[in-house]
C-alpha cells in the first residue's frame, strides 16, 4: 500500500507514504488554529478584565446589542458547519459535484453572516455606539459603556475578518474540487479548510452570548 | 595512526550547496538547509546593526551628560537596539539557523515537513524586518522595546508600522515552530524513537511549543496598541477606563516565555556540544530533555514577575514570585547534568567547548541573578535598574550568543566544509567572553547603585563605572570582528574538513560535509541513541589535532 | 555586626541605609549573594577540575557510560529548590510589609508628569521634586501620573512603585535616618526622563512639624522648590508650555524667530509643528518634534530655504526638558487654536478605606 | 469506500444532522436562559456552560476530534490550558489589587471618593446612565 501510495502525484518527496504527509497536514493545521485561538485569547481576556471591572456599564450596554440578528446569525454560521462536515465527507467519497454545492451552500452563509453583520453595524454606527472617543450615544453613559463597544467592534471585527478568510479559502477549494483534484485517496486541502471554518464558528458560539446575552 | 587529511577533490563532489547554481535558486529553494544559510546572513546582519547601535548607546553613556548625541536621538537607539536584537537575532536565530539546517538531518529525514512554508518563514521575517527597521528609522519610535502603554499611545513618534512589523516577525516565528513540530512528529526515521531523540531535538520541539503558545498573544497586543494609537478605541487608554497593566500581562505573557524562545536553542546547542567535546553521552538524558518541557510549560507560569512594582496586587506577585522559583529549578537540572556529564570523559578545549564553558559560567550567573530578581523584595530595588540591565544581558548575549558561537565553530565544517583557523577562534573566544564580563559586571553594580536603565544622562556617581562598561564593550566588539573575520576566509583559504573532523557521534555526523541535497542517499535506521562512546568503531575518522 | 554590614554594603556599591527596611533588604541581599557566589563557583570549579582531570588522551577515546541514580537528580532539583524557596520565603514577607502601609501613616499624595514630582500634604504644603518627611514616622504614599506611567525610586529606602495615569498606587516607607536622598523616575516616560529627579529629605520629627506648622499658616510659597500646586493646577500641558515660553525667552530666541507669523531672521514659529517645510536642498521634511529638536541641537543639518546657516548649536546650553518645553510651547502656536478650556485640578480627597 | 484510506472516519450525514440539531436546540436554550431574571451570576454560568457544550460538539465531531485523538487533541488541550491560565491569573490580579489601582469608577473603587473633585485626570463620569429604559 505504501509503495502504491509513492507513485502518486500529490506525495511530497520527503515523506515515506500519503497518510503520513496527510498526518503532517492535519497536525500543522491543529497548531495552526491553536495559534488562533491564542490570537482570539487576547481579546477574550481584555473581555473579562472590563467586564469584571465595568459590570454595569457591560450589562446596560449588552442591551443595546441586537439579539435577532445575533441569534440568526448564530444558526447561520452553524448550519454552515453543518455544510462544510458534509462537503467533507462527499470529497472523501469523491463526489466532487456534490463537494462543490456544499461548499457554494457554506460561501453563501458566510455572505449572509457578513450581510447581517454590516447591518448590525450599520445601527450601532448611526447610533453613536461606536468604540472608545468615538462613542456619542445620548442614551446610555458611563463608565465601561465605551469599552463595551471597543471589544465589541474589535472582536467580532476581527471574528468578521476570519469570516472573509475563510470565505476565499473555500471559493479556492471549491474551485480545485471542481477541477476533480481531490479523490477518496486525497481529500486533506478539503478537510483543512474545513477545519479553519469550524474553527470561525467556534469563537462565534462564545462571542454570542459575551456579547448579546450577558 | 592518523588518518590522511580530506583533499580539495571530497570538498567539490555534489552537495547543497553546489547542487544549483545562481541566485534564483537560493531565493527559491526549498532544501531546508540552504535556508538556514540564508538566515544564518540575515541574522548576523541584524546582529551587527544591533551591535552598531549598542556600541553608540555605551558611547553616549561615556560621560554623564551628553555626549554625541540629543535625548531624542538616544531614545530611538536604545528602541532601535532592543527590537533589532530581539525580535531580529536573538529568536530567529539559533532556530532558523541551526534548527533548520540540524533538524532533518538529526531526524533521518529529508526536509522538514513544510519545505514551502519555511521558505516562507524567511520572507515573512525580512518582510518584517524591512516594516520594522524603516519605521523606526523614518518614524523615530522612542518607545523601547517593550512599547508600554499609555506612552506607546501617546508619543508623538510612529509607532504603529514597528508593531506591524513585529507581527509579521511573529507569524514568521510562529510558522518555524509549526514546522518544526510536524517534522518531529512525522519525519523520524525508522528506529528513531521519542527516548532516541538528540537532546537539541527536544529542546527546539520545546522552542516551538512556545513560539505557537505565546507568540500570537503578542501579536495580537502589538497590533491592539497599534489600533489604540491609530484610531484611539481606548482598549487601554487610562482616560477611557482602560487599564495600562493589563497591556503590561499581555505583553509579558509572551515576552518572558520569549526568553525561553532564546535561551532553549542555546541549551539545544550545549547539550550537543558537550557530548561530542567530551566523547560522552549526557549524564541524565531524561532529566534534561524532560527539563527542557518543563521550562516551556512552567515558563508561563511566571510572567507576573516583571510586574512586582507595576501596582499589581500582592496576592499576584506572590503566586507569580514562588512559580519564579520553580522555573529556575529546570534550568539549574540542566547545569548541573552537562557538569556531570564531563566526569570521566575525554574533553577536548577546542574554541566550541571554550564557548560552553562560557554559556554555562553566564547562564548560572545570569540564571542565578534571575531568582534574586523574583526574590520579590529584592525586585524593588533593581526593577528597571542596570541590575536588570546586565542579569538579561547575562542570559540572553552572555548565554545564548555563546551558544550561538558554540554552534557556529562547532556545526561550520558541517555547512561549509571547511576548518576555521582554531588558534584565532581560541584567541577570539577568551576576548569575548572577556568582553563580556567587562562590560556588564559593571552594570550589575551601577544597579544596586540604584541607576534606573534609559537612562540618558545620570548623576556623577555613577560615571566610573559607566565608564568600565564602555570600554567593556570595545573589547566585546573587537572580539565579535575577529570572529566574523576569520569564518569568512576560511571560506575561501580554510582546510577540507571531511565528514567528521570532531569525531562526533550524533546522528548529523553521518553525511558528508557539506551534506547532499538529499541528506541521506537512502533513509537511515536508527538502532541506538545518539553520542553513545563506549565502544570503539572501527573505521572511525577525525581530524588529527 | 554592623561592620559586616557595612563592609557588604560597600563592596557591593549600595547606597545608604535609610530605613529598617532598607537595612532588612540589605541582609536578604547579601544572604542570596553570598549563596550564590558560594553554589556557581562550586560549579565553576568543579568544572574546571574535570577539564584537567579527564582531558582527552587519545584522539577518538571511547568513554564509560555513566547513568545517573535517582538520588541524584533528587538532589539536583531539591538542593537549588530548597535554597531558592528560603530566599523567597524571607522575601515575600518583606514585600508585604511594603505593600502594606501602617494605619497611623501620614498620607503624602504624589503627582508625576512629564518631568517633575508634585507632593501635596492634605490639609497641608505641596512641593515640586522635594519630599520632606519625619524621620521615625510612617509615611504612606498615593501616587499618580498626569501622562504615563512613571516609578518614583529612591534607592536609599530600597523602595520603587510605578506611577500609573488616572489611577493610585500606594506605598509607604519609615525613613530613620535624616538626611537628603534622591529620588529617580525609573519608568521610561520620554525626552527628560533621565531629569525626571527629586529628594527625600528626611528632617528630624520635631524639626518636621516646626516647619509643617510654618507652612500651614504662611500663605506664600516659602522657598523655590515648594512652588504650590494650587497655582499650577491647569492643564499640565499648559504649565509646560509657560515653561517652554520662558526658556525661549531666556535663550533669546525671539531675536531670530517671530510667534505671529511676520517674517525675521529665522522662520516664525505659528503653525510650524506639522507644516511641510522646504529645505535648502530641496527636500522638504515634515516639522514634528524629532526635526524641531534636532534644529536647537544641530541647526545647520537642515536649513529651511531663503534662510542663512546663522543659527548657534543650543547642544549643552538645553536641557532635555527645556528643549521638550520649547517644542511643547511651538506645537502650541497655531492660527486654529482652541483657546484652552478651564480645567480643574486635583482635590484631594482623602482615601476612605486603607 | 470504507475500504480506501479513511476507513477510521466513523461520523457520517447522520451524525452530522444530529449535532446541527443539537446546536439549534442550545442556542436556543442559551436565548431562553437569557429571558428568565436570575440573577447576574446565574445568567454567566449558564451562558457559558452552553457555548463550552456547543464547542465541545463541534470540536469532538464537526472537527473530528473524537476520531482522531492523540496529538492533535493534546494541541487543542494545551492551547485551552493557556486560554484559562492567561485569563485566570489576570483576573487574580484584577480582583485582589488595591482598590484604587484598577481604573476609576470600576467595580473595586466601591463610592467614588472623589465626588467632588473627580479625580486626577479627566475620566468618563459614572455612574451608569441611560436616558430611556431600551426594552429587551
Amino acid at each position: 500500500m505504501h509503495t502504491e501510495a509513492a507513485a502518486t502525484p500529490n506525495l511530497a518527496h520527503h515523506f515515506p507514504s500519503l497518510e503520513q504527509q496527510e498526518h503532517a497536514a492535519r497536525l500543522g493545521m491543529w497548531l495552526f488554529l491553536a495559534t488562533e485561538i491564542l490570537l482570539f485569547t487576547v481579546l477574550f481576556t481584555a473581555y473579562a478584565v472590563y467586564r469584571f471591572l465595568f459590570p454595569a456599564g457591560f450589562e446596560g450596554a449588552s442591551q443595546l446589542a441586537h439579539v435577532a440578528i445575533g441569534a440568526t446569525n448564530t444558526v447561520v454560521l452553524i448550519t454552515s458547519s453543518l455544510t462544510v462536515a458534509l462537503a467533507i465527507h462527499c470529497a472523501r467519497q469523491g463526489r466532487s459535484r456534490a463537494t462543490v454545492a456544499l461548499l457554494a451552500v457554506t460561501i453563501a452563509f458566510g455572505a449572509a453572516f457578513m450581510v447581517l453583520k454590516g447591518f448590525e453595524y450599520y445601527h450601532h454606527f448611526a447610533d453613536g455606539q461606536l468604540p472608545g472617543k468615538y462613542y456619542h450615544y445620548a442614551g446610555l453613559k458611563g463608565p465601561g459603556v465605551s469599552m463595551y463597544f471597543t471589544l465589541y467592534f474589535l472582536m467580532t471585527g476581527l471574528h468578521g475578518l476570519h469570516v472573509l478568510v475563510g470565505m476565499g479559502v473555500l471559493t479556492w477549494i471549491a474551485i480545485r474540487a471542481a477541477r476533480e483534484e481531490f479523490s477518496p485517496s486525497y481529500s486533506t486541502p478539503v478537510e483543512l479548510a474545513g477545519l479553519y471554518w469550524h474553527l470561525v464558528d467556534l469563537i462565534w458560539i462564545f462571542l454570542f452570548p459575551l456579547f448579546y446575552l450577558l | 595512526m592518523p588518518p590522511s587529511p580530506p583533499s580539495e577533490a571530497v570538498y567539490n563532489t555534489p552537495n547543497y550547496l553546489n547542487a544549483e547554481a545562481g541566485l534564483r535558486s537560493w531565493l527559491t529553494t526549498r532544501d531546508h538547509k540552504r535556508i538556514a544559510i540564508m538566515y544564518l546572513v540575515l541574522t548576523v546582519s541584524a546582529f551587527a546593526l544591533g551591535g552598531v547601535f549598542a556600541l553608540l548607546i555605551r558611547l553616549e553613556l561615556l560621560t554623564p551628560g551628553p555626549t554625541i548625541m540629543d535625548a531624542a536621538t538616544y531614545n530611538r537607539m536604545f528602541t532601535l537596539h532592543g527590537v533589532v536584537m530581539i525580535f531580529l537575532f536573538m529568536i530567529p536565530a539559533i532556530p532558523g539557523i541551526f534548527g533548520n539546517f540540524l533538524l532533518p538531518l538529526m531526524l533521518g529525514a529529508q526536509d522538514v515537513a513544510f519545505p514551502r512554508i519555511n521558505l516562507l518563514t524567511v520572507y515573512l521575517y525580512l518582510l518584517g524586518a524591512v516594516i520594522a527597521v524603516w519605521g523606526m528609522v523614518q518614524g523615530g519610535t522612542d518607545t523601547g522595546w517593550t512599547f508600554y502603554t499609555p506612552y506607546s499611545t501617546t508619543t508623538v513618534t510612529t509607532v504603529a508600522p514597528v508593531l506591524l512589523g513585529a507581527f509579521i516577525i511573529g507569524m514568521s516565528s510562529i510558522l518555524t515552530g509549526v514546522n518544526f513540530i510536524v517534522t518531529t512528529h512525522t519525519l523520524r526515521a525508522p528506529g528513531l524513537t521519542w527516548m532516541r531523540l538528540p537532546l537539541f531535538v527536544w529542546a527546539i520541539y520545546a522552542t516551538s511549543i512556545i513560539q505557537i503558545l505565546a507568540t500570537p498573544v503578542l501579536g495580537m497586543t502589538l497590533l491592539l496598541v497599534a489600533v489604540e494609537k491609530v484610531f484611539g478605541f481606548g482598549i487601554f487608554d487610562p482616560v477611557r477606563g482602560g487599564d495600562p497593566i493589563l497591556f503590561q500581562h499581555l505583553f509579558w505573557f509572551y515576552s518572558h516565555p520569549a526568553v525561553y524562545i532564546m535561551v532553549l536553542p542555546a541549551m539545544a546547542v550545549v547539550s550537543e556540544v558537550v557530548q561530542a567535546f567530551a566523547r560522552k553521552n549526557i549524564f541524565g538524558y531524561k532529566a534534561v530533555a524532560f527539563s527542557s518541557l518543563g521550562i516551556a510549560f512552567v515558563g508561563f507560569f511566571v510572567w507576573g514577575h516583571h510586574l512586582f512594582t507595576s501596582g499589581q496586587s500582592t496576592f499576584a506577585s506572590g503566586i507569580f514570585g514562588v512559580l519564579s522559583m520553580f522555573v529556575g529549578i529546570f534550568t539549574a537540572i540542566k547545569v548541573f547534568n552537562w557538569t556531570a556529564t564531563l566526569y570521566k570523559g575525554a574533553i577536548h578545549v577546542a574554541a566550541p567547548f571554550v564557548y560552553f564553558l562560557g554559556f554555562l559560567y553566564f547562564l548560572m550567573f545570569g540564571g542565578l541573578t534571575g531568582i534574586a530578581l523574583s526574590t520579590v523584595s529584592l525586585d524593588v530595588h533593581w526593577q528597571d535598574t542596570y541590575f536588570v540591565v546586565a542579569h538579561f544581558h547575562f542570559i540572553m548575549v552572555g548565554a545564548t550568543i555563546m551558544a550561538f558561537l558554540s554552534a557556529l565553530h562547532y556545526w561550520w565544517p558541517k555547512m561549509f566544509g571547511r576548518m576555521y583557523s582554531e588558534r584565532w577562534a581560541l584567541a577570539a573566544a577568551v576576548l569575548v567572553i572577556l568582553g563580556f564580563n567587562a562590560t556588564f559586571i559593571p552594570q550589575f553594580l551601577l544597579g544596586n547603585m540604584g541607576m534606573p536603565r534609559r537612562y540618558y544622562s545620570y548623576p556623577e556617581q555613577f560615571w566610573p563605572l559607566n565608564v568600565a562598561s564602555t570600554a567593556g564593550a570595545s573589547l566585546l566588539a573587537f572580539g565579535f570582528l575577529i570572529v566574523l573575520l576569520y569564518l569568512v576566509t576560511s571560506l575561501v583559504n580554510g582546510r577540507v574538513a571531511g565528514p567528521n573532523p570532531w569525531g562526533s557521534r550524533g546522528y548529523e555526523w553521518n553525511t558528508p560535509s557539506p551534506p547532499n541535497a538529499q541528506n541521506f542517499p537512502e533513509t537511515p535506521v536508527i538502532t541506538g541513541s545518539a553520542h553513545d562512546y563506549q565502544d570503539e568503531l572501527a573505521g572511525e575518522v577525525a581530524r588529527a589535532h | 555586626m554592623n561592620e559586616l554590614n557595612e563592609l557588604m554594603r560597600n563592596l557591593l556599591w549600595l547606597p545608604p541605609q535609610a530605613s529598617e527596611y532598607a537595612r532588612s533588604v540589605d541582609h536578604l541581599h547579601f544572604f542570596v549573594f553570598l549563596v550564590a557566589q558560594l553554589g556557581a563557583w562550586a560549579v565553576v570549579v568543579t568544572t574546571l577540575v574535570f577539564i584537567v582531570r579527564y582531558r582527552r588522551r587519545r584522539l577518538l577515546q571511547s568513554t564509560e557510560h555513566v547513568e545517573p541514580r535517582a538520588i541524584h537528580e533528587v538532589v539536583f532539583i531539591g538542593l537549588p529548590l530548597v535554597l531558592f524557596l528560603v530566599w523567597f520565603a524571607i522575601g515575600f514577607p518583606q514585600y508585604v510589609t511594603l505593600q502594606t502601609p501602617p494605619k497611623d501613616a501620614r498620607d503624602v499624595y504624589v503627582l508625576a508628569k512629564k518631568w517633575m514630582w508634585k507632593f501635596a500634604y492634605p490639609g497641608g504644603p505641596n512641593s515640586t521634586d522635594v519630599l520632606r518627611v519625619p524621620a521615625g514616622r510612617p509615611v504612606r504614599l498615593l501616587l499618580t501620573s498626569r501622562d504615563v506611567i512613571h516609578s518614583f525610586f529612591v534607592p536609599a529606602l530600597r523602595l520603587k512603585q510605578d506611577v500609573l495615569p488616572g489611577r493610585y498606587t500606594q506605598t509607604w516607607f519609615k525613613a530613620t535616618e535624616p538626611g537628603r536622598y534622591q529620588i529617580f523616575c525609573a519608568e521610561y516616560c520620554g525626552l527628560g526622563h533621565s531629569s525626571m529627579l527629586g529628594e527625600v529629605v528626611v528632617m528630624p520629627a520635631e524639626e518636621f512639624d516646626a516647619w509643617m506648622e510654618r507652612e500651614r499658616l504662611s500663605n506664600h510659597p516659602a522657598a523655590q522648590d515648594e512652588q504650590p500646586v494650587a497655582s499650577e493646577d491647569v492643564d499640565p500641558r499648559s504649565s509646560l508650555l509657560e515653561q517652554g515660553r520662558r526658556v525661549a525667552v531666556l535663550q533669546g530666541c525671539f531675536k531670530c524667530h517671530s510667534v505671529d507669523g511676520s517674517q525675521h531672521i529665522g522662520p516664525t514659529w505659528l503653525d510650524l509643528y506639522n507644516a511641510k517645510v522646504k529645505l535648502e536642498t530641496g527636500k522638504t521634511v515634515v516639522a514634528d518634534e524629532a526635526y524641531l529638536t534636532r534644529s536647537m541641537m544641530e541647526p545647520n543639518a537642515d536649513i529651511v530655504a531663503g534662510y542663512k546657516a546663522v543659527m548657534p548649536t543650543f547642544q549643552g546650553k538645553l536641557s532635555a526638558p527645556e528643549a521638550a518645553a520649547i517644542v511643547e510651547f511651538i506645537k502650541s502656536l497655531r492660527t486654529d487654536a482652541p483657546s484652552p478650556a478651564p480645567q480643574k485640578g486635583p482635590i484631594y480627597a482623602p482615601i476612605p478605606a486603607k | 469506500m470504507a475500504d480506501t484510506a479513511h476507513a477510521r472516519a466513523h461520523f457520517g450525514p447522520v451524525h452530522y444532522f444530529a449535532v446541527w440539531v443539537a446546536l439549534l436546540v442550545l442556542t436556543a436554550a442559551t436565548v431562553g436562559v437569557w429571558k428568565t431574571s436570575l440573577p447576574p451570576w446565574a445568567h454567566i454560568v449558564a451562558a457559558l456552560a452552553i457555548a463550552i457544550v456547543k464547542a465541545s460538539l463541534v470540536a469532538l465531531i464537526f472537527m473530528h476530534l473524537w476520531e482522531h485523538g492523540g496529538a492533535t487533541r493534546l494541541v487543542l488541550a494545551t492551547s485551552l490550558l493557556f486560554v484559562a491560565l492567561l485569563i485566570g491569573l489576570v483576573l487574580a490580579d484584577n480582583a485582589t489589587r488595591f482598590q484604587y489601582a484598577n481604573p476609576p469608577y470600576s467595580e473595586s473603587w466601591g463610592e467614588a471618593p472623589f465626588e467632588e473633585a473627580g479625580p486626577p485626570m479627566q475620566v468618563e463620569p459614572g455612574p451608569v446612565e441611560r436616558e430611556a429604559e431600551p426594552s429587551r
